[in-house]
């Protein structure tokens, strides 16, 4: 599913994190951990396509990726449902009803209302719901726990091993201690680039 | 009306323009090495203390 | 996916964007009224700074309703990609797998309908204040109509390229103004041809070429000036 | 962290020597010598073409019976008004390269190119008007070539404006690279329309470069000089490409290894 060999990443011409190589099958979760400043995002990134590594190469990637980063891309002046919609109508790649994947992630209630009124935790409840309606193969997690209670914790480990129950693969971040109880997990410890 | 000081002035912007152009990486240079070597002064510094 | 599913799905895309865009400007139409508003003012401002004169006004008219058209489209597209950008729905783009080409060509779609019709669209009454011989009035209508898509256009590579600095709405300016030189001559010739009762279909030939030309070039350069903004 | 082994892929597609070249270049320690040991000579070759230019067109060269002595700013204003474009030309190019083959060195190159046309355009401008000063009475006039030189250093304003907002070294590198490419399809476009745009409104029937058939006595010295500011771009950008260079691998081994050479 995805495959890298000795990735890196400069920023002002420093390395940001040390060389990262992995394999990485259906059903198995990468986690990334490592100190603040260390390059998680930045990885995560690297990986998303949305930056071009500096050395190293993708010897395996595929096309059907689904992300979550700091910045969850939600509208504001849209509502949970609008939302929803439009990245169902954008993706077309979806198998569930906007309707569906909003209960699952407990916004039924505040489907209706603009985005700009919700919170933090329940902003990103409607970025995982994006996430379900995407219908991809490989999640790309940045600090999906961060900003949600434990109920909302819950729901990203129930997501998740439901996803990689049917095949799929996950690359998660993060910084904190909690860890998802699955048996493929394989650990990356990032170690910044300048500490080396 | 004579022209000689108008090629005069012609010819003095242009070889300001383009001494200014030539010298101004230079003294950029300067500044540059002068950085590296406070860089490996620190460095230095910093192994000198940790043995 | 076979390669006709795949068209079909980029140009729902294309549409469900084009859709949330519109309803997003819709959502806050009062800000689409400030580039109109601006034109007008700027107009207003000419007659007031060099006097009455019908035949001066109308001598300078199509310089004056196009200069200011070039301002008000500038203070405008600081607006197209900057909310996208800033919260973080430009990745969720990249990611989708669709070509970024596509999407900025639909945002700019967007863009103009939002913010270069309305400019077109106002233009008879600029027209009328500034005492443009009504001959003229047509081609100073179609000249906006094919040039402001154009501004559209090129702007959108400024807008990528400095969409990633917090103010770059002024260097936006610098880099976008030497590019639509040739739009300004083109159109205001355009209508000072039609305004001496010259042929003119030459000159909206030119700004055809020029939309022609810069549909299938510019979305491509917004898309790589936009991947480059992301990093 | 767990590292599988993986095989990486060794026959890799063969690229094209002239990638291949470039790819050697891109080296910093090869370039920066390399580089080091061409400058001496480049400067050393545009002096000696100056001295003899300037002295068989501003010495040897009669006075021009339309224009009088006047017309001897020629061979600093048509020789500049020259480099500025090619230099954007070479820019561009430089800039693609950089952007398809993501080669560092080619970023530096293209970004240090842009202060030098800059300071050829600004020659252009400086020398246009003096020129016509004597010639129509005024300093400035909307003539098509030093119009046209205007707007070019508009572009080459934004391109260093661009590259000097970007934080990130290599990120606005890549961003001016691209708008320095997007101005190059353009020039062909402003220059054209605003040569047009010059007839259209009447313009002055006499510029710079005057008639069509120049006496060799004059045509000459201009060719020597178009040519030495060549080898000028070339040693000033070398130089100002080896200090960035220096700046951006401040941290490398090889820059040390430089420096404590210089010491001893």
């Amino acid at each position: 599913m995805l495959s890298v060999s000795k990735i890196n990443f400069e920023r002002y011409f420093e390395p940001v994190f040390e060389p990262v190589s992995f394999e990485l099958k259906a059903g198995q979760l990468l986690l990334v951990t490592g100190s603040n400043g260390c390059g998680k995002t930045t990885l995560i990134r690297v990986l998303a396509d949305i930056l071009y590594p500096t050395s190293g190469e993708f010897l395996r990637r595929t096309d059907s990726m689904g992300y979550v980063g700091h910045y969850l891309g939600i509208k504001d002046d849209l509502s949970v449902i609008e939302n929803l919609r439009f990245m169902r109508d954008f993706l077309g790649t979806s198998r569930r009803s906007c309707k569906d994947v909003i209960r699952q992630v407990g916004l039924g209630r505040v489907s209706e209302q603009l985005a700009r009124t919700l919170s933090a935790g329940q902003r990103k409840r409607c970025a995982l719901a994006r996430l379900l309606l995407s219908n991809t193969k490989l999640w790309l997690l940045d600090e999906p726990y961060s900003n949600l209670d434990q109920e909302g914790v819950n729901l990203v480990d129930d997501m998740l091993i439901a996803h990689l129950e049917t095949g799929g693969a996950c690359v998660l971040a993060t910084h904190g201690n909690h860890r998802p109880n699955w048996a493929g997990t394989q650990d990356c410890r990032l170690i910044s680039g300048a500490a080396a | 009306m004579s022209h000689t000081p108008f090629i005069w002035a012609a010819y003095s912007i242009g070889t300001v323009v383009l001494l200014w152009c030539a010298l101004a990486p230079l003294i950029h240079k300067k500044a540059v090495i002068r950085d590296i070597r406070k860089l490996s002064q620190i460095e230095e510094r910093n192994r000198d203390s940790h043995s | 996916m076979t390669p006709e599913q795949q068209s079909g799905s980029m140009a729902s895309a294309f549409f469900a964007l084009l859709r949330r865009d519109l309803l997003l400007a819709f959502r806050r139409r009062t800000e689409m009224l400030f580039p109109i508003v601006f034109l007008l003012v700027v107009v207003s401002l000419f007659p007031l700074g060099i006097g009455p004169s019908p035949a001066l006004l109308a001598r300078i008219a199509p310089g004056v309703i196009w200069i200011a058209a070039l301002l008000a489209t500038v203070i405008s597209l600081d607006g197209l990609f900057r909310s996208d950008f800033e919260d973080g729905t430009l990745e969720q783009f990249v990611l989708s797998g669709h070509p970024l080409t596509l999407i900025s060509l639909a945002k700019i779609l967007a863009h103009w309908l939002v913010a270069g019709l309305p400019l077109v669209l106002m233009s008879p009454l600029l027209a009328v204040w500034m005492n443009l011989p009504i001959e003229s009035l047509g081609v100073m209508v179609l000249t906006l109509a094919l040039g402001t898509p154009i501004l559209s256009l090129i702007g959108s590579i400024g807008v990528g390229l400095t969409i990633s600095l917090k103010r770059g709405g002024q260097l936006l300016s610098l880099l976008v103004f030497p590019l639509y030189v040739p739009i300004l001559i083109i159109a205001t010739a355009a209508v000072m041809a039609a305004s001496d009762g010259l042929p003119y279909t030459a000159f909206l030939g030119l700004l055809v070429a020029g939309l022609i030309t810069s549909v299938t070039l510019a979305p491509f350069a917004a898309a790589a000036a936009l991947k480059i903004s992301l990093s | 962290m767990n590292t599988n082994a993986t095989t990486m892929n060794k026959d890799k597609p063969r690229k094209n020597w002239l990638v291949m070249f470039i790819h050697k270049m891109g080296s910093p320690p090869w370039f920066y010598g390399f580089s080091g040991k061409l400058i001496p000579w480049l400067w050393a070759i545009f002096a000696a073409l100056t001295i003899w230019g300037l002295y068989l067109g501003l010495v040897k060269a009669p006075a021009d019976y339309q224009q009088g002595e006047s017309f001897r700013i020629m061979y600093l204003h048509v020789p500049s008004a020259w480099m500025s474009m090619l230099i954007y030309t070479s820019m561009a190019i430089m800039g693609f390269i950089a952007l398809v083959w993501r080669i560092r060195i080619m970023e530096i190159l293209a970004m240090s190119s842009a202060p030098v046309g800059a300071a050829f355009t600004i020659i252009a401008l400086a020398s246009g008007s003096l020129w016509g000063r004597p010639t129509w009475g005024t300093y400035w006039v909307w003539d098509a070539r030093l119009t046209s030189e205007l707007v070019l250093l508009f572009l080459y304003l934004g391109v260093i404006g661009l590259y000097n907002a970007i934080d990130e070294p290599r990120k606005a590198a890549r961003a001016a690279c691209l708008l320095a490419l997007v101005g190059a399809v353009n020039l062909p476009i402003i220059h054209y329309s605003v040569k047009w745009w010059n007839t259209l409104h009447q313009g002055s029937s006499i510029s710079v470069t005057g008639g069509s058939n120049i006496d060799p006595s004059m045509l000459w010295p201009l060719l020597i000089m178009a040519f030495a500011v060549k080898f000028y771009y070339g040693a000033n950008l070398l130089t100002r490409a080896r200090v960035k260079l220096l700046e951006q691998d401040k941290r490398k081994g090889w820059v040390k290894k430089i420096i404590k050479e210089r010491e001893s």
